[in-house]
């Protein structure tokens, strides 16, 4: 049996009021992959920051390499060879690759940095980038390739245990592939790896053990060779879950949407696509591919180039420069890829997050109803079980997971009838995806159209009614999700050729 | 530390209080007055004297809120040197409407019924006699400039206007740039080194409204090649000034008491509490001083009180 | 759950008692008879105070705006010294030598009130539009207008302090008023309750907030940033000209160069008041406290006849405590 | 490739450049002989600019790594001020009145320099202390420290100028050294030179750039941001100190009224250079060009003969332009 090398008894973390760990137990061995599992809130996240040193807890007893281990801050956590890769990016976006990379760690002589060049080449090699040049500015990239520069980090600074919070929530497939080989590479060489998500598969495929949390208590540990998913999810709710992808009865009816060639200043190149009420089209392609760029175009938030697109019995949107205030008032609503610099103002309360876009329903003549607009966003925290104190406390007090329940909340209150939805459960618990899942399903039921873009194809497979690939801006035909194969699907979305029997 | 000439301390019954309010309290100019200030407090004792400057020197609203405030403090006496001849005239009137006696000094104030008393250099008087002292310096001939104080400064603006309807007199003397304007030393330094760099060719004299213009024009003057070819005829006296008459950098510079101004202030003050009559005008005087008459004993007198003495005694 | 967030509102508030007992000592040890600590204390101190907040004040409200949007406009001093020039251009009828009448006419002064608002609506417009469409941080924009509208000032008064005859508007800032003090106290307090009102209770209000919290999320919201952030500047613009409107009041006539670095005061009432830089935070009551403080402060200097240098490092001092009080405040709200 | 980014290098010589031209056609519009603008663009008027570029220029510097750092020093021209105070007063022999000699020795004016340059340190260690300590923005911090620095100058001076002796530091902005010039313009370069490899070769550089982007990044790559802030601090009053010996050098005296508002002047040199208020961007060379392009613009006015509000409005207006084409490059870099 392999060495323990860490190990964490009665952990306790208050946060004010909050209690967000109330005992945890967990072990971790040399060169195993540890899964930590829990709903959104359960606590994963700042157990793990106790660990890299970035919060201290407030009681319990923890020992790296039987040594009691008390990191006070974070490069404690890196000296002592305890890695993090944080759920939310930790990167300077105004730094270039390697300075992002060495940060805190610089080898210098005198003052002056050494250049590290080959060695950060050797790991984004290893993660499958060898064609970025470690001078590029980290702000310039793509969140995907960012959360790349992450684990590279970690690689570099040879870290004994890496502690991984969700770090394929932004990755493609492909991405995550490659991910998983570094991970099996590195458990190799003895390093434990910490491994934080919501996709259970994943979790199944990559981890030896398993620890769920649940409400800030270790409920549950083994091998994850003994367990299967519906027992984990079990674990982690508390009871079982029937459907993991509920389907309701929904009429697809009139066009609602019709894009003509729609193309933007970089992305997309060619888009064109009908939507029809009470239809869920799914746009699946790769990191990068260029989706969240015609959500935007769409909506507003990016120039469109050219291109039209008209709503339902004509009414042409493109006529008049399309601005997201035009959008939502014709009935459009974006959910944003990035919650944390656009999908929601930080340090505004849940309330006004909830209520931000669709304000004229507590107001009157400017003036805000403030008990109804309260009672209208406990509403919806209670309708999409957001995990918070009250409604009027700031939004960055949540975890992220019910972050973006309330940025789904909002959207749901405004009521539009087209909904562009961008990773909407990127970040969220199983429990609450399915949930989330739901909603969606009734939005289509009352006769809304979807456009949910998502990197995770099972979950398009399991809620769409047709679906799109797009490859480098160029979107393909909409087809019914029957008429697609996964040769199709990923044929398109690596080389933008459609399969044979393209209709 | 406050500015108290003499203290109250022991006896339990509070001593009549004058406030003497100057434009700003950080130059060499004010502080003069402040050590004249300071010795007709020594020479007092039955009255509690405070200097009182503004919180931000010569800021209009800064000092109608001083005054408004030693209003509440209930003094018995404020002498005030106005940094506007219009905007302080509510102020200073309601002083003297609470029963407070007013005295006004440096600087002129445009309603006379406002104050008792008005102690001052004849600003526009200096000016003239400025002109008079380019003159003499250029032979009555060549082209000439100025630098301004900035605008809003009663006091200066008078000596500009004085110097300029003056100098109109000299058929021979052409105005030929007036309107740079400097500030303080390192601001007017910057601005002479400019007007020489552009006009030094062609000026044979410049004229300066205060201390800091003339001391900035000095030292730029003094980095120019144009130095024993410009004459520069200044206003106010500091040892900078003194030191650039003796090496014949400036050729005349327009002093006034200020010294004596604040002595006279603090006097006129109490004879205003004591009931004794008072002049409506008293003139401080001003004098023109070149190289040839400062060591003559009653300019020493003038130039060099020996203020600091009462301003470190105090 | 309920006393919490009430003593969170309270917080500025300690700020303002901590000077006040500061000075009472310090008045008190100067002045052991009591005597001035009776002044200090008198109702012709409290009014006097008050009327001296309300220049800064009001000026201070329309700065709440722009940095609750994550703005600042450093031109509201140059904004100041141009409305008071305007003011008095046009109630002399146009021009800068008053015209030969005993006082001005009701009419000409409700023009002048007017024709002030509106410069500093424009002056504040051209900073709100030059910021959103060159995108140019306004920081920048305010610094350069700073100067520009200092310079049109002394350009429209010549240079020289422009005088007015007698007139109405002359009297907002004195003692005889209603309760003995002026309209410009309760024009202050109606600014306050205003902006108080536009903060918490509309949607323009939530906009501001929004848009200085996350300007991505605000634009993603449909709020059209661009608009609302000349709006905020405009808004700032027009309490700024009733500033200076309240400061032709005190001085009684138009000058283009006073209240140089007077922006600098604004922003710090705004500051002490509980806003931040950063946008996002900031309230109508905070600022006024905030305005408050600096005031008292004057006020106890001079009761103290302290000096320049004493004032300004007093001053300095109060600024950087009464907001480290704020600060360590809201440190405690998070940590225990 | 590698064109973009040597283009983009370039950028801040555009601004640089465009008030040149604008510089050179309005004096020869103004003075159709020719002779003015031959005088503009002679060696003695391009000292002259550079001589007046030195304090603002070395200030400037300093405050540019604060200004990567997201942070801001507005007690700059009081350090300023408070340097020259210091600088005499040791020159002196630590005494406001000069000592009856001939000329102060070499010895006196070391002790000076270093008394000078240590005092402006303490002070950028008071602001980053405080400001990191207590969590108080270096806003507000530095707002305080303005006027506290301010007065401490004030008090040491007994409020006058303090006269000195005559001494080799009054030469050094003098047009007699190496060239022509004086030894205030090599520091100046050199100033350039030390904070560019200090900016882009050295460990603290990178982690002023980080502090900047991301505060949060760096304190979780375990840097030290505090301990760095409150050095950056320390360094810019270092760079503080020496502009301030360049002050007391241009003076011949000591004196704690001068450099009142200056600050802005040294951030809009920063800013014009291309540093981001909001941390992250900035650069040694772009912030000299930046202070470059305020005192040309002063030497264009007197050379106009233009009025205070002329020149007020030129500087005001050129200052928004010029970063206005910053930034209009900026958007193209990401739109093209
Ligand atoms: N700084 C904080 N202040 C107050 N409460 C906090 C803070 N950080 C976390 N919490 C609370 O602690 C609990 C655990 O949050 P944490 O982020 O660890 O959850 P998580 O398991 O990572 O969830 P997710 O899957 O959504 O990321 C939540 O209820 C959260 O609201
Ligand atoms: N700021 C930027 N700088 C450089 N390239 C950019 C930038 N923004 C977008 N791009 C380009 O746009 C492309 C499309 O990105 P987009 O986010 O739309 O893709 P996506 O398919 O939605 O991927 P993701 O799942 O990461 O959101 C990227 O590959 C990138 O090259
Ligand atoms: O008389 C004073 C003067 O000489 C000083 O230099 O500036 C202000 C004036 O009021
Ligand atoms: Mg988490
Ligand atoms: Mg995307």
């Amino acid at each position: 049996m392999a060495r323990r090398i860490l190990h964490l008894e009665g952990v306790h973390k208050r946060f004010g009021p909050v209690h967000a760990l109330r005992g945890v137990e967990l072990d971790v061995y040399e060169g195993e992959v540890h899964a930590l599992i829990g709903e959104n809130g359960a606590g994963k996240s700042t157990l793990m920051k106790i660990l890299s040193g970035a919060h201290p807890a407030t009681e319990g007893r923890i020992t790296l390499n039987d040594r009691p281990y008390t990191p006070a801050r974070p490069n404690d956590g890196r000296r002592a060879g305890v890695a993090m890769i944080y759920q939310e990016l930790t990167l300077a976006p105004d730094l270039s690759i390697e300075q992002n990379i060495m940060l805190g760690m610089e080898q210098h002589r005198w003052g002056f940095a050494k250049n590290n060049t080959p060695k950060i080449r050797d790991a984004l090699a290893l993660l499958g980038h060898p064609d970025l040049s470690p001078q590029t500015r980290v702000g310039s990239l793509k969140i995907g390739t960012q959360q790349l520069i992450e684990i590279a980090r970690a690689i570099v600074s040879e870290a004994k245990i890496i502690i991984m919070d969700e770090p394929t929530s932004s990755l493609s497939s492909e991405d995550t592939r490659r991910l998983f080989e570094v991970i099996r590479k590195l458990r190799d060489q003895g390093i434990a790896v910490i491994y934080i998500s919501h996709f259970l598969e994943e979790v199944q495929e990559i981890a030896d053990r398993y620890t769920v949390l649940r409400d800030g208590e270790t409920v549950g540990t083994g091998m994850m060779d003994g367990v299967t998913v519906p027992q984990i999810i079990e674990m982690m709710v508390g009871r079982s879950l029937d459907e993991m992808y509920p389907r309701l009865e929904h009429e697809i009816g009139e066009v609602a949407l019709r894009c003509g060639h729609v193309s933007g200043q970089e992305f997309p190149t060619s888009a064109s696509l009908q939507l029809r009420r009470g239809e869920i089209l799914g746009v699946f392609g790769l990191v990068g591919a260029g989706r969240s760029e015609m959500l935007r175009c769409l909506f507003g938030l990016d120039p469109m180039i050219d291109g039209e697109v008209a709503l339902e019995q004509g009414r042409e949107l493109t006529r008049r420069r399309v601005t997201p205030g035009r959008s939502l008032a014709a009935g459009l609503d974006l959910l944003s890829e990035d919650r944390k610099q656009e999908g929601l103002a930080q340090s505004m309360t849940i309330v006004a997050n909830t209520t931000l876009s669709s304000l004229y329903k507590s107001s009157r003549y400017g003036f805000i109803d403030l008990k109804q607009e309260k009672v209208i966003a406990d509403r919806w925290a209670d309708r999409l079980g957001v995990k918070c104190h009250t409604t009027t406390d700031p939004i960055s007090t949540l975890s992220g997971g019910n972050q973006q329940k309330v940025a789904i909340g909002r959207l749901m209150n405004h009521d539009s009838d087209i909904f562009f939805l961008d990773e909407p459960t990127r970040g969220i618990d199983v429990g609450s995806k399915s949930e989330i899942y739901l909603i969606i399903q009734e939005l289509a039921a009352a006769g809304k159209s979807i456009i949910i873009v998502s990197s995770y194809l099972p979950e398009l497979q399991g809620v769409c009614d047709s679906l799109a690939v797009m490859y480098r801006g160029r979107l393909s035909p909409v087809r019914a999700i029957e008429d697609w194969t996964l040769q199709d699907i990923m044929g398109f979305a690596t080389t933008g050729e459609a399969h044979a029997q393209t209709a | 530390g406050g500015g108290d000439g003499s203290s109250s301390e022991g006896s339990s019954e509070k001593l009549p209080r004058i406030a003497v309010v100057p434009k700003a309290g950080d130059v060499e100019f004010w502080k003069m007055v402040q050590g004249g200030v300071l010795k007709a407090a020594s020479e007092e004792t039955g009255y509690e004297v405070v200097w009182q400057p503004p919180a931000i020197g010569n800021d209009r609203s800064e000092q109608i809120k001083t005054i408004q405030n030693l209003i509440v403090k209930k003094v018995d006496a404020v002498a005030v040197a106005p940094i506007d001849a219009v905007d302080l005239v509510k102020s200073v009137s309601n002083a003297k409407k609470k029963g407070i006696k007013t005295v006004v000094w440096d600087s002129g104030l445009d309603d006379e019924s406002a104050y008792e008393s008005f102690v001052a250099t004849d600003n526009f008087q200096g000016g003239v006699l400025c002109a008079r002292a380019m003159a003499e310096a250029i032979n009555e001939s060549g082209s000439i400039g100025l630098l301004r104080f900035v605008e809003g400064s009663q006091s200066t603006e008078q000596r500009e206007a004085g110097f300029l309807s003056e100098i109109k007199k000299y058929p021979n003397i052409q105005v030929i740039s007036d309107s740079q304007r400097g500030g303080d030393e390192v601001k007017s330094q910057e601005v002479g080194a400019r007007l020489l760099q552009t006009e030094g060719d062609k000026l044979d004299g410049i004229f300066c409204s205060n201390q800091t213009t003339t001391e900035g024009m000095l030292l730029a003057l003094d980095k120019s090649p144009f130095k024993d070819k410009i004459k520069v005829v200044g206003f106010d006296f500091n040892p900078y000034i003194e030191e650039s008459l003796r090496n014949g950098l400036l050729a005349a510079t327009a002093s006034q008491d200020p010294f004596n101004m604040g002595y006279l202030a603090v006097k006129t003050s109490i004879n205003l509490l004591e009931d004794k009559p008072v002049e409506k005008l008293v003139d401080t005087g001003v004098s023109i001083v070149t190289k040839d008459n400062i060591d003559a004993p009653e300019m020493q007198q003038v130039l060099f009180p020996d203020y600091q003495k009462w301003i470190a005694g105090q | 759950m309920k006393l919490k967030p009430f003593l969170y509102n309270m917080l500025p508030f300690v700020g303002l008692v901590f000077v006040i007992v500061v000075s009472m000592i310090a008045i008190q040890i100067k002045d052991p008879s009591g005597e001035d600590l009776a002044n200090f204390m008198s109702f012709d101190n409290i009014r006097t105070v008050l009327i001296q907040t309300v220049v800064v004040g009001i000026a201070a409200l329309g700065m709440t705006l722009v940095i609750i949007s994550a703005g600042i406009d450093l031109s509201v001093g140059s904004q100041i010294a141009l409305a008071t020039v305007v003011f008095a251009f046009v109630v002399n009828g146009g021009s800068v030598t008053p015209p030969e009448v005993d006082s001005a006419s009701g009419l000409a002064v409700t023009l002048a009130i007017l024709a002030t608002i509106g410069a500093c609506g424009l002056c504040g417009l051209f900073n709100g539009w030059i910021s959103s469409k060159f995108r140019i941080v306004p920081f920048i924009v305010t610094l350069g207008t700073m100067l520009i509208f200092r310079g049109v000032a002394k350009w429209i008064a010549g240079g020289e302090a422009v005088r007015t005859p007698k007139n109405a508007a002359q009297g907002f800032m004195d003692y005889d008023g209603a309760l003995g003090i002026g309209i410009g106290f309760y024009l202050l307090i109606a600014s306050i309750i205003v902006t108080a009102v536009l903060l918490k209770r509309t949607v323009l209000g939530r906009y501001i907030y929004a848009i200085g919290s996350s300007e991505n999320t605000a634009r993603l919201c449909g709020i059209g940033v661009e608009n609302q952030k000349v709006f905020i500047y405009v808004l700032c613009g027009v309490f700024t000209g009733l500033a200076g409107v309240m400061q032709y009041s005190f001085l009684g006539s138009g000058n283009p160069t006073i209240a140089v670095g007077l922006e600098l005061n604004i922003i710090a009432a705004v500051v002490i008041g509980g806003g931040s830089l950063n946008g996002g935070s900031g309230s109508a009551m905070g600022t006024f406290i905030g305005a408050l403080i600096m005031s008292i402060l004057g006020s106890t200097c001079t009761m103290l006849g302290a000096e320049t240098y004493v004032q300004e490092m007093t001053i300095g001092s109060i600024v950087i405590i009464a907001v480290g009080i704020d600060r360590l405040k809201h440190l405690k709200r998070f940590q225990s």
